[in-house]
């Protein structure tokens, strides 16, 4: 039932079977100890932790990052957990952590908005010695010294793997849009770039013809997949950088009379339920996960961390890929 | 008071100087209008200058033209005998030509002292404004013309006939060879008029040239040397004043015969009307914080109460009492004996209360409505069935009124903001006129009409009451007021200061009336307003200007 | 009472300064004299006072929200928007609109990450320029041509983003500022604990006051806005006065994204989203007529600082589900300014 | 009207010249830009294509007819994209019901909104951005609350078919924009209620003391516009076959403004273009897809949308005659 990462995705990761909290600690780097961060010994029953959400919980994605946290601080009886929402607000963002510090956080973990820009909120926990786990994505800082570790997946990866995802889908032949995601964001901009390496490596006969933002939104995705439906029949594949614009575009191919998955192959990053649920009905061919659940994994972390052992610089969180074949059997352990 | 304009450039001496202002064969196009048709005007040095016309016949577009407000499309100015253009009236200002403009043109959310200042601040050592000396020298300013308010009031609290006396010192203490001032005394009482004539007067003498415009015949003849007639935006006639006849004047300016004018009288009023019936509309202790004091007043069908005070004494607040449009801490108002539950302007029509109020541009027009819009609005329920308007049904009624009231407008369709300001006011006036009122509240109503259509005007007003319509009348034209009014009551400070009936309702008795009032108030506190010493108060047109403090 | 107090006169509200009015010198000559003026004094400053009460109440309800921290943090957060909003101030005074703020911030900031390698100086200048000019053309397109405010700066919002990706190859390059340099000293250094940033604030909200209160130029701001007829008519730089507000508001804008850039230590790409509404409500709710011609730049200031403090707020709440957030801070707005309202003596329409 | 004595001059000859372009101008743009695609984009004159974007910019249209009105009192709605959300939050919880008892639910919520900023801007008398600033933060975020933050597939099949539906080739909602800019045409010229409205945001005090119930005015503008915002709510989510309160009619204030305000209606009140409202949102819906259709990468793409935006103002900017 579960995947291991298909052979491109190599780097650092090991498999693992376990549900959500598979990890793995790459031998690289002295890491990092309780002494190098100046952090005192607390319990994690005693402690308070922070948990900054960088938007709002209003899709699949972040419920499930945010629960996970949610449900991982419980299970384990931490003290109080304290969570704020960025709503999609850089400068909220260094005010949420920021606050958090004001009223007593002892430890952190944030889920960035984006790699850059979070110094400040960084540099003040840093001055208060709380170690910060940042998970889903990297900030542009130094491990250890920064912040504690990293938790997530490698969206450069991602674009790779949905890339090696949609050649075998269309037999490596065929027209291409792709649908961006905001500009601007540092996850547009990696999977763009994984998918669009890969597929000159690996597939020379595939053309791309259109790229053009769907805002991760699906509305936005399914817009722009009617226009490019109709300025450019020949069409034959669709990226979409997450699977809420890969489902707009199913509607929106639908809706024209085609049949998405057949006529037009489409392939999207997130895994979320509803998308593997159109990949078991054949509307879709391929589904890389962006696994939100990271609370085991990041609690697991900060106590390996309390408990004085040494942490690796980042720690790379699991994704599995939904293909047609395993898709029905994995609709329920979508999220 | 503080001296006007004390550094205006030297007279220049006699005839050959060149003309002051001059504009040569200027033409004014406005969509669908030909305002302006090849109008030439000289202004000599140290003249006055009367501007006269009917309503529309152009004035105020060759001000504008004059003043850099308007481009002309044809035609040449002159300013002390230089060609010029004007981009912006900040040009003609630099000139040397300062101008009062029909509607108050102030900045209504700024305070008294700021509008007089504005643009020709007094500064600091640091170059920053000099607050202090701002409002000391317009509190001085102001004083002099007679109006003594708290130059750091916003001057949207003003009245308008105070904010016009601001618009005054404004334009006088700025150095100036022309001064321009389009209807100034529309909304002055026979106090501040005479002020008004004072500083006219001041500037005369200190050889700056001035160019009047008035609707008030014994104005133009008391201040002016020379006059131009304009008539349908074309120059009828230019000549000296004082040969010239008041009825040829009028004929000229109306372009019918001197025998068809000669018909009507000074002022279109008949004389009393019976008034014997029950009062249709009482009120009782009308009391508003600062504003109105326990006013009281009775309005009895076929008469035309007439509303007698001083500038700021209450009269609009108790006209806009009576409507419904004024929060009252106290009172209560009555038609026809029954009281008025709800206090709201609609509640007030319904129950036959028109008014018409005083600040056209304010609270009268709504300028991007058409001129038939602008009529109907009040009247809107009645022309429309299942809350549909009836085009048809309104285009009569404003047929009749355009009619009636001789509206200028290129068509019904033009916008109120385009007209005239006698035509506004007109179309304001068919407004409240076509709902069939019971009681019609007439803040100034001939404000800014032409001498033809005043007389019309007036005739309606007592037509209207013959009919048997209760005419409250509030007018600072005391002429007007005395013939139109059969019974007066006197306000001052927001209380009843006292009536006029039968034989008492003349210019005199209301004169010594009002007189007697505002000496006995000076004596006494008022903190707001106390008018510094000395009797202030205008005793007629007759009277000696009142006595300057300052000098 | 002769203070010409500096920030917060005379706009439609009411006026700050003595009034000889009967009004003023009644409730005095009550009794309770110094206690009755304190209270008008107050009344009158409704956005201040509300904030007051929700600081002093919330420093009862939630311990670690009264702290200085908690004020360091508060202040140095807002002191972009405020700069951003004292910008906007002068816009909305001459009855105008700039929606373009938020774009050019961002754009301010990624021009001065960029710069920042060879400097301080080309770290300020460079965003100054580019953002001067788009104020510049908002400010000739509004004032010479006619155009409604809102559609040019909406172009231009639009056209500063589209920019800001260019120059950052579609958000793929993020320009960091080099560590420990002065230029990323400007925004992280801080004096007694309270960020440069905040100073900076504070400085030219006191140069915005003088400018607004103090001078002519001030003077045809407000002349403008209250009538643009009549100010023309009195012969005011109208269509200078209108250029210069724009111009003002995007080197403004551009100064604020530089030194957010600064404390960020990099030009981020993504801010400034939405920014333009944030400044508009601090702006209005700080008393200003959005139809322009009456109000003040303290009053913005207070503004800016009461959605500020209201978002902490929901913060020391704590678990507040993100969707509920929205719906408290929405409930709090309306709580707010209904407060304002009833609880303060309300401005007289105009 | 016959009055020769008092009419002034003839008038001059109208040709078409400023003045024309300023009235004229968004019809003149968006015939420009259809002849440029007709020129240069692939596939573009195709009744497919042109239903696209029919179908696409209906609910803005939509949405736009209802801010037209409050702009026309002088006001302006920021609340609307969160009442598409709550409308559309709510529908697959009463869907149960049926299409049309959902419907209502939606509408009933547009009602509800339109009254709590009528009553706050007429009644208490804040501005209206401020007014309606609450619920555009709050409204989404009870949208939210009522879908527990989840994106909802439709199933309903009669919804479905109202998304996707048609009546002789011209799909439904665009029938039903259609049909909504008729009556609303006809709301502004034809009836008291809308010309009052007009009058209100012309001179409010006037109006005031003309004795029109304004206040009564004022609320049935921005209920009318949250009924329209909410059905637009609804038509997006029977389009989208999903109720996504997160992202659905996100920045859609900023679009119906600019429809409305392109379209000539003045941000100052007073007049109300209901033709040009729904040409100045079709303008922008033309330019979106032009660009999408030409594959500009992003920047470009907002730059280019910048400049054709300014130069179709700029053509029809109201030139003060002096
Ligand atoms: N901005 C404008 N647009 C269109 N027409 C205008 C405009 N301004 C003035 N007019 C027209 O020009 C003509 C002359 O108007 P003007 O204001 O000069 O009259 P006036 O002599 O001042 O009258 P009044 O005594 O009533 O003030 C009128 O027919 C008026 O409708
Ligand atoms: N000469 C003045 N001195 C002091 N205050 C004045 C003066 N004129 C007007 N005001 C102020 O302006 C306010 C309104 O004036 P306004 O002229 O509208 O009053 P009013 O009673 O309507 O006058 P009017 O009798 O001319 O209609 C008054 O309440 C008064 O405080
Ligand atoms: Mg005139
Ligand atoms: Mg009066």
């Amino acid at each position: 039932k579960e995947e291991t990462p298909s052979a491109g995705s190599g780097d650092g990761q090991a498999a693992q079977a376990a549900t959500s909290a598979a990890a793995s600690a790459p031998a690289a780097g002295a890491g990092c100890t309780l002494q190098s961060t100046g952090t005192p010994k607390i319990d994690l029953k005693d402690a308070i932790v922070g948990f900054s959400q960088s938007e709002k919980e209003a899709n699949p994605f972040r419920i499930a990052e945010t629960q996970s946290i949610k449900d991982e601080a419980a299970k384990l009886g931490v003290k109080k957990l304290l969570t704020t929402n960025a709503q999609s607000q850089l400068s909220k963002q260094i005010s949420d952590i920021q606050d958090m510090l004001n009223q007593g956080a002892q430890l952190l973990v944030v889920a960035p908005l984006n790699s850059d820009g979070l110094q400040p909120a960084l540099a003040a926990a840093a001055a208060k010695h709380v170690p910060v786990i940042t998970i889903d994505r990297k900030v542009n800082a130094t491990a250890c010294k920064d912040y504690l570790t990293f938790i997530g997946s490698n969206f450069v990866e991602q674009g790779k793997r949905a890339a090696d995802a949609l050649i075998q889908a269309t037999g490596g032949t065929g027209k291409v849009a792709i649908l961006l995601g905001s500009s601007g964001n540092n996850v547009t901009t990696d999977r763009t770039n994984g998918f669009v390496e890969q597929l000159k490596a690996k597939a020379p006969g595939m053309e791309i013809v259109a790229q053009q933002t769907g805002e991760f939104a699906r509305d936005k995705g399914q817009q722009v997949m009617e226009q490019l439906i109709q300025s450019k029949p020949e069409i034959t594949a669709v990226y979409a950088e997450n699977d809420e614009m890969g489902l707009g575009a199913v509607t929106a191919l639908k809706s024209a009379g085609r049949k998405p998955g057949k006529d037009v192959k489409i392939v999207s990053i997130d895994g979320t339920r509803n998308a593997v649920q159109a990949l078991a009905a054949g509307d879709y061919n391929g589904v890389i996960e962006s696994n939100p659940r990271f609370g085991p994994l990041a609690f697991e972390t900060l106590q390996k961390f309390l408990a004085g052992e040494s942490i690796a610089d980042s720690v790379i969180i699991t994704d599995r890929a939904y293909e047609p074949g395993n898709a029905a059997a994995s609709v329920a352990g979508a999220y | 008071m503080a001296p006007p304009a004390q550094a205006a450039a030297p007279p220049e001496d006699g005839a050959a100087a060149p003309p002051a202002l001059e504009a040569v064969g200027v033409a004014k196009r406005f969509p669908g209008v030909v305002a302006l048709d090849d109008v030439s005007l000289t202004l000599r040095p140290g003249e006055i200058h009367a501007l006269v016309g009917e309503n529309g016949a152009g004035k105020s577009t060759l001000i504008k033209v004059l003043t850099g407000v308007h481009r002309p499309d044809a035609g040449e100015l002159r300013i002390a005998g230089r060609p010029v253009t004007l981009h912006r009236p900040f040009d003609a200002q630099q000139a040397g030509v300062s101008t009062i403009y029909q509607e108050v043109n102030l900045v209504p959310l700024m305070s008294v002292a700021r509008n007089v200042f504005l643009g020709r601040e007094p500064r600091t050592r640091f170059g920053l404004i000099d607050f202090a000396r701002m409002h000391a020298e317009s509190a001085e300013l102001l004083a002099g013309l007679g109006v003594t308010v708290d130059p750091r009031r916003p001057l949207h609290t003003l009245g308008i006939g105070a904010q016009q006396m601001v618009a005054l010192a404004r334009a006088v203490s700025v150095d100036a060879r022309v001064v321009v001032m389009d209807e100034p005394t529309s909304a002055l009482e026979p106090r501040e008029v005479e002020t008004l004539f004072r500083v006219v007067g001041d500037l005369h003498a200190q050889g700056i040239a001035i160019l009047y415009v008035s609707h008030r015949m014994d104005e133009l003849y008391r201040l002016c040397d020379r006059a131009t007639v304009l008539r349908d935006g074309r120059l009828v006639h230019t000549g000296e004043l004082a040969g010239l006849d008041r009825l040829d004047l009028v004929s000229m300016m109306l372009g019918r015969d001197v025998a068809e004018v000669r018909r009507h009288g000074v002022t279109g009023f008949g004389d009393g009307h019976r008034a014997d019936r029950e009062p249709v509309l009482t009120a009782r202790g009308l009391t508003r914080r600062h504003q109105l004091h326990g006013v009281g007043l009775e309005l009895r069908p076929g008469e035309v109460l007439g509303l007698g005070g001083l500038l700021g004494s209450g009269r609009s607040e108790t006209a806009k009492a009576l409507a419904g449009a004024l929060p009252l801490d106290s009172g209560a108002v009555e038609v026809a004996g029954r009281p008025l539950a709800r206090r709201s302007p609609a509640a007030a029509i319904r129950a036959g209360i028109s008014l018409l109020p005083e600040d056209r541009k304010a609270e009268g027009i709504v300028p991007e409505l058409s001129v038939r819009e602008n009529i109907v609005l009040a009247a809107m329920p009645r022309l429309s069935r299942f809350g549909l308007v009836s085009r048809r049904r309104q285009d009569r009624l404003v047929e009749v009124f355009m009619k009636r009231l001789r509206i200028k407008a290129s068509s019904p369709e033009q916008k109120v903001g385009e007209l005239s300001g006698g035509n506004q006011q007109k179309v304001l006036l068919a407004r409240w006129l076509c709902l069939e009122p019971r009681v019609l509240l007439l803040d100034e109503p001939t404000r800014g009409i032409d001498v033809g259509a005043k007389a019309e005007v007036q005739a309606l007003i007592d037509e209207l009451a013959r009919e048997g319509l209760a005419v409250l009348l509030i007018s600072s034209d005391i002429e007007e007021l005395v013939e139109g009014a059969d019974r007066i009551t006197v306000l001052h400070a927001g209380a009843v200061a006292g009536e006029l009936t039968g034989e008492h309702v003349t210019e005199s008795d209301l004169l010594a009336l009002l007189a007697d009032r505002a000496d006995n108030a000076d004596r006494a506190d008022s903190a707001d307003r106390a008018e510094p010493a000395g009797p202030v108060a205008a005793d007629g047109p007759a009277a000696e200007p009142a006595p300057e403090e300052k000098r | 009472m002769k203070k010409p107090a500096l920030l917060t006169p005379v706009p439609a509200a009411a006026p700050a300064g003595p009034r000889s009015a009967p009004a003023a010198t009644r409730p005095a000559a009550e009794g309770g004299a110094l206690a009755a003026r304190l209270l008008g004094r107050l009344q009158r400053q409704a956005v201040p006072a509300v904030l007051v009460l929700l600081v002093l109440v919330s420093s009862v309800l939630f311990p670690s929200f009264g702290t200085l921290d908690n004020a360091r943090s508060i202040t140095v957060q807002t002191s972009f928007l405020a700069i951003v909003a004292l910008g906007m101030t002068l816009v909305i005074l001459t009855g105008g609109i700039d929606l373009s703020v938020g774009s050019v911030f961002a754009l301010g900031g990624v021009l001065a990450a960029w710069a920042s390698q060879w400097g301080i100086v080309p770290a300020l200048l460079l965003p100054l320029a580019v953002c001067g000019t788009i104020g510049a053309i908002n400010g000739l397109l509004v004032a010479r041509a006619g155009m409604a405010p809102f559609i040019v700066t909406l172009a231009t919002l639009l056209a500063a983003r589209g920019l800001l990706l260019a120059v950052t190859h579609e958000g793929a390059t993020t320009y960091l500022v080099p560590r420990g340099s002065a230029f990323a000293e400007l925004g992280q250094g801080t004096v007694r604990g309270f960020g440069y940033p905040v100073l900076i604030a504070l400085a030219l909200f006191g140069l915005g006051g003088v400018l607004l209160q103090r001078t002519p130029f001030g003077q045809s701001v407000f002349a403008i806005g209250g009538s643009s007829d009549a100010a023309t008519l009195m012969g005011l730089p109208v269509a200078r006065t209108r250029v210069l507000v724009y111009l003002l508001s995007s080197l403004l804008a551009g100064l604020a994204g530089a030194l957010s850039a600064a404390r960020l230590s990099s030009g981020v790409t993504i801010v400034g989203v939405g920014m333009e509404l944030d400044a508009i409500a601090a702006v209005v709710i700080g008393g200003t007529l959005l139809t322009g011609g009456a109000g003040t730049v303290g009053g913005t200031l207070w503004g800016v600082l009461l959605l500020a403090v209201i978002q902490n707020l929901i913060n020391q709440i704590g678990s507040l589900n993100s969707s509920y957030q929205s719906v408290v801070s929405g409930g709090f707005l309306i709580v707010v300014v209904l407060a304002q309202r009833y609880l303060f003596r309300a401005r007289p329409t105009p | 009207m016959t009055q020769p004595a008092l009419a002034g001059r003839p008038a001059a000859l109208r040709l078409p010249d400023a003045a024309w372009l300023q009235k004229y101008g968004v019809y003149l743009a968006v015939a420009v830009l259809l002849l440029f695609n007709a020129l240069f984009t692939e596939h573009f004159l195709t009744a497919d294509n042109l239903r696209t974007q029919l179908v696409q910019v209906a609910p803005v249209v939509i949405v736009a007819l209802g801010m037209a009105l409050v702009i026309g009192t002088e006001g302006v709605d920021l609340s609307v994209g969160s009442t598409m959300a709550l409308a559309s939050a709510l529908l697959p919880l009463y869907l149960g019901y049926g299409l049309v008892p959902a419907l209502l639910i939606a509408l009933l919520a547009g009602i509800a909104v339109g009254l709590v900023n009528g009553t706050l801007v007429s009644v208490v008398g804040l501005q209206p951005i401020v007014a309606t600033l609450a619920l555009f933060v709050g409204g989404r975020g009870l949208a939210l609350v009522v879908a527990d933050g989840q994106l909802k597939q439709i199933v309903n099949p009669d919804l479905l078919a109202l998304g996707s539906g048609s009546l002789l080739g011209v799909p439904w909602t665009v029938l039903i924009a259609g049909a909504l800019a008729l009556l609303v045409a006809g709301l502004v010229h034809r009836t008291t209620f809308g010309r009052r409205l007009v009058a209100v945001g012309g001179n409010r005090t006037a109006a005031g003391l003309a004795g029109l119930p304004v206040r009564r005015i004022l609320c049935g503008v921005y209920v009318i516009c949250g009924v329209f915002a909410a059905l637009a709510g609804v038509l997006a989510t029977a389009r989208l076959t999903a109720s996504d309160p997160s992202a659905l009619g996100t920045l859609m204030e900023l679009s119906a403004i600019t429809a409305v305000v392109v379209g000539g209606t003045p941000l100052t009140g007073g007049s109300v273009r209901v033709l040009g409202t729904v040409t100045g949102a079709l303008l922008m819906q033309l330019l979106r897809a032009t660009l999408v259709k030409h594959d500009l990468p992003d920047s470009t793409a907002q730059i280019a949308q910048a400049a054709i935006i300014l130069a179709a103002v700029y053509a029809a900017r109201e030139r003060r005659s002096r």
